[in-house]
């Protein structure tokens, strides 16, 4: 971060220096505390949608502070669109293992076969993954449909 | 008079969810300007959210976040806690209307960069030239 | 593998080769095909084997997730569901073929974009013919409208304003839906369409019951372009990718047709809605005389045949859903069978237009000037579609429109058969004028038309084996309805 | 136009406010909304999914279809948006030539 504000310093891009510097200083923890919010859907109010949502805003007040290419260095456009990808198919991945194991779709007690580690455990923890599945896949969307919209498709110059 | 007066103070959650939805209807198909309708689809899609989340409430009902050993342990009344369901269904419709709003936001910009306006009956006269 | 979920299989596998096309097509365009062709045809052959198995050991329901049906969603697959689960994958398989080429001419870098949405709008309309819970059906709709946005979105020119305009409309129908849902769920605290339609006679029909129906119903119509709601339709359909067109008009109306049958048998019970309030179904058949009159003649006006195909769509909605409201069984009978030939039809018919577009290039009738001297074999399958909407004897169009026509007489709806023979004119008029123009119409201006060969034979072969199922569908309609849509209309119509 | 559209608005109002009037009460815990079904999911989810947020249980495994299929039209969303702005690089020449 620090190499990025000599950068930025030099070409005049993005908000005066303190945003910037605020800016630097927030996003790590803003990123962690999205982690805790997807992590915690089982304790406390939050869940997937919400912990991806946090973490794509991250990368969002990034590209607001400096500009669209400092955000698309730290997260490249391929690597988005994998963790898309990879969001997606662990959820319905999950859901198929279930039904190819012999339960029902969706019936993570049926995981019990693999590694017996008690039918509502299995429950709780099926739970767990799919909402690690959807925070990365919202996590993703988020940044891609902000990414798109701010640049309007060219993916350089952005707001 | 004062019985429809008690139904109005007893169901007031409904009558305002009404109202707000018929402000987003009404921008949806009254307005010209293609932003202002999805506005409206905006206001539309929250007031059903508002529908859906006040039917779950429960006078004195405590958030669906129990504590789960003094569950196991001697169960719990349901009457004191908030009814879940709604919240989940909401979820699934918020989520919908992000979707629709984010696809229709693209699809403007791209009506944008193609005709210079948002205003529907100047995108009609270039198209009808 | 164990087989008891079969119907799960035959939505999932399309879903989930959607997520390769998009990280596997994303590099190299080769793997495209081999994948979109080989999940659907996968899920047809799983279709066709849940159809026997239903046939032979009747219909069953099925718990996602292991839970007792109201707690947990219910899919249940009974003789309709399984048999618009087999329409769904054919149709969708032949469309696929022959979009895959038109796509290749019309969207060169984005191949991967298009199928991956072509492949989760599939598995929707799936998932939207198993689901037997209100809430899932809402989010399902979700589904399919957003990749049709999208699919139409894609499209050159004006695509992206019809698009936005499909957008707004969908929105308020889906919006109606679900507040119909929501009043239900107020009403009686469940979301299972079998546990409502069991809490509904307890409650008796009160304001809210009437409502909700009124406004799932408008929603759905909205959905299906029943003839007042019907505004989106003819720009979106026929301004999007020839490719998209391919699937989207054959099958979006035909669900959400289906659609309204599930919701009108399986959550409000058959004296709830005819005999409580006679007055509803009589206005709602003239509602669908008008539609149909109404459609066929703007059918005449259009100069495109694109468009032209799709108000004859708007008019065959109205068939069905006055045939569906005729509250007798020769009707039911009469709409669902037609649901199967008219998906078939128009998926013939767009299939022939596909072949004509990539070749011609256009589609207004001057520029269709002698062709069939040059696109023999298309236009051939052309004609056989055509006379199938026409409602000749030995396609398939005949026989849905003989019950139709006979459940009207029977119904005594005579403003219904009188609009039913009134559209055959209208079509049979719209048809010929192609034919001449096509046959006897010698290519005056030779500017336009240096070698217009055959279309190519990947677009060729879904339109000859479409046009040669109508016939055999025609044929075949005897058994297909004594064995299936019999048993698929609930006892007491 | 304008005025269609306003009688349109004011019919479907009245038409829900007339639905509304055998609703339940605001926030009454024996409303049918709160009936069998979300009593059972407040009393019996943690003892089968272990998980003390209810919310989370019900969206997770209850009602795990609609939540997979969320994730899929939130996916389509961002799969349209790249579709329809995204120029290929086909275009490009042309605008610049």
């Amino acid at each position: 971060m620090k190499l990025l504000q000599e950068r930025t310093q030099k070409q005049q891009i993005g908000q005066s220096l303190i945003i910037q510097t605020a800016v630097r200083q927030l996003v790590p923890f803003v990123q962690l505390f999205g982690l805790y919010v997807i992590v915690h859907g089982h304790y406390s109010p939050g869940g997937g949608f919400q912990g991806g949502v946090i973490l794509g805003s991250s990368f969002v007040m990034l590209a607001l502070a400096f500009d669209q290419s400092t955000s698309m260095r730290l997260m490249s456009e391929r690597a988005n669109v994998m963790l898309g990808n990879a969001g997606v198919l662990i959820f319905t991945g999950v859901a198929a293992l279930c039904a190819i194991v012999g339960g029902l779709f969706l019936d993570y007690s049926a995981l019990d076969a693999i590694i017996p580690l008690g039918p509502v455990e299995w429950r709780s923890f099926g739970i767990f993954l799919v909402e690690v599945g959807v925070g990365l896949a919202v996590m993703s969307i988020m940044i891609s449909l902000f990414w798109d919209l701010s640049s309007a498709g060219e993916m350089d110059e952005g707001l | 008079m004062d019985d429809l007066l008690a139904v109005i103070v007893a169901k007031y959650n409904y009558w305002i969810y009404v109202i707000l939805m018929m402000i987003g209807f009404y921008a949806m198909i009254g307005k010209r300007n293609l932003v202002k309708k999805l506005i409206g689809m905006n206001i539309f899609q929250t007031a059903i959210i508002l529908m859906f989340v006040s039917a779950g409430v429960k006078h004195g009902g405590k958030i669906p976040i129990l504590n789960k050993y003094e569950v196991l342990k001697n169960g719990i009344d349901a009457t004191q806690i908030v009814n879940p369901l709604p919240h989940v269904l909401m979820l699934t419709a918020i989520v919908v209307s992000v979707s629709i709003t984010g696809v229709a936001l693209a699809i403007l910009l791209r009506i944008y960069r193609e005709y210079g306006t948002l205003e529907e009956d100047e995108i009609l006269e270039k198209l009808g030239k | 593998m164990s087989t008891s979920n079969l119907h799960i299989y035959v939505m999932a596998v399309p879903l989930l080769t959607a997520f390769f096309v998009n990280l596997l097509g994303r590099t190299s365009k080769v793997w495209i095909a081999p994948l979109v062709v080989g999940s659907l045809a996968f899920s047809s052959v799983a279709s066709l084997v849940l159809m026997g198995r239903v046939m032979t050991s009747g219909g069953f329901s099925y718990t996602v997730g292991n839970w007792v049906p109201p707690y947990g969603i219910e899919l249940v697959v009974d003789h309709l569901s399984a048999l618009m689960l087999v329409l769904i994958s054919v149709v969708a398989l032949f469309a696929s073929v022959s979009a895959l080429k038109s796509v290749e001419q019309e969207l060169p870098g984005r191949e991967h974009l298009f199928f991956t949405l072509y492949l989760i709008l599939i598995a929707g309309l799936m998932g939207l013919v198993l689901t037997a819970d209100a809430f899932n059906l809402y989010v399902l709709l979700e589904i399919t409208s957003i990749t049709t946005y999208g699919l139409i979105a894609m499209g050159k020119g004006r695509a992206p304003l019809a698009s936005f305009n499909y957008i707004i409309m969908g929105s308020i129908g889906a919006c109606f839906y679900l507040l119909g849902v929501g009043y239900l769920y107020l009403m009686t605290g469940t979301l299972n369409m079998a546990e409502i339609s069991q809490t509904l006679p307890v409650i008796g029909g009160g304001a809210a019951v009437a409502t909700a129906l009124a406004f799932i119903l408008v929603g759905l119509w909205i959905k299906m372009a029943f003839f007042p709601l019907h505004g989106w339709l003819p720009n979106a359909y026929s301004l999007a990718p020839t490719g998209a067109a391919l699937i989207v008009a054959p099958l979006m109306t035909k669900v959400s047709i289906y659609l309204m049958v599930r919701v009108m048998f399986s959550v409000f019970s058959i004296d709830y809605l005819f005999l409580q309030n006679p007055l509803v179904d009589a206005v709602i058949v003239w509602g669908a005389a008008i539609a149909i009159v109404c459609a066929s003649a703007l059918a005449l006006a259009q100069k495109d045949l694109k468009r032209m195909l799709t108000y004859i769509i708007v008019a065959e909605v109205g068939y069905m859903v006055g045939g569906a409201w005729l509250a007798n069984s020769t009707g039911m009978t009469g709409a669902l069978l037609h649901i199967v030939n008219d998906a078939l039809m128009t998926l013939c018919l767009f299939l022939a237009a596909a072949a004509i577009l990539y070749r011609v290039g256009s589609l207004d009738f001057d520029k269709l000037q002698g062709i069939y001297r040059k696109m023999p074999i298309t236009m051939a399958a052309f004609t056989i579609g055509a006379f199938s909407m026409i409602g000749v004897p030995p396609t398939a169009g005949f026989f849905s429109k003989w019950y139709l026509i006979l459940g009207g007489i029977e119904g005594g709806h005579w403003e219904f058969v009188v609009a039913l023979l009134f559209s055959s004119l209208i079509n049979a008029v719209l048809f010929f004028r192609i034919i001449e123009i096509g046959y006897f119409h010698k290519d005056g201006e030779h500017h336009g038309h240096e070698t217009i060969t055959e279309a190519p034979l990947q677009m060729q072969a879904p339109l000859l084996i479409c046009a040669v199922a109508l016939i055999v569908i025609g044929l075949g309609s005897g058994p297909l309805v004594e064995k299936i849509i019999t048993l698929a209309i609930p006892v007491g119509l | 136009m304008k005025a269609l559209a306003l009688i349109a608005t004011l019919v479907t109002g009245v038409i829900l406010l007339y639905g509304t009037m055998d609703f339940p009460a605001w926030g009454d815990p024996q409303s049918p909304a709160s009936g069998t079904l979300s009593t059972h999911y407040i009393e019996k989810a943690v003892e089968e999914t272990h998980v003390p947020n209810i919310v989370t249980a019900v969206l997770g495994d209850y009602r795990g279809y609609d939540t997979m299929f969320e994730t899929v039209v939130i996916y389509c969303a961002g799969l349209v948006v790249i579709s329809v702005l995204r120029r290929t690089k086909q275009k490009q020449p042309e605008k610049k030539a």
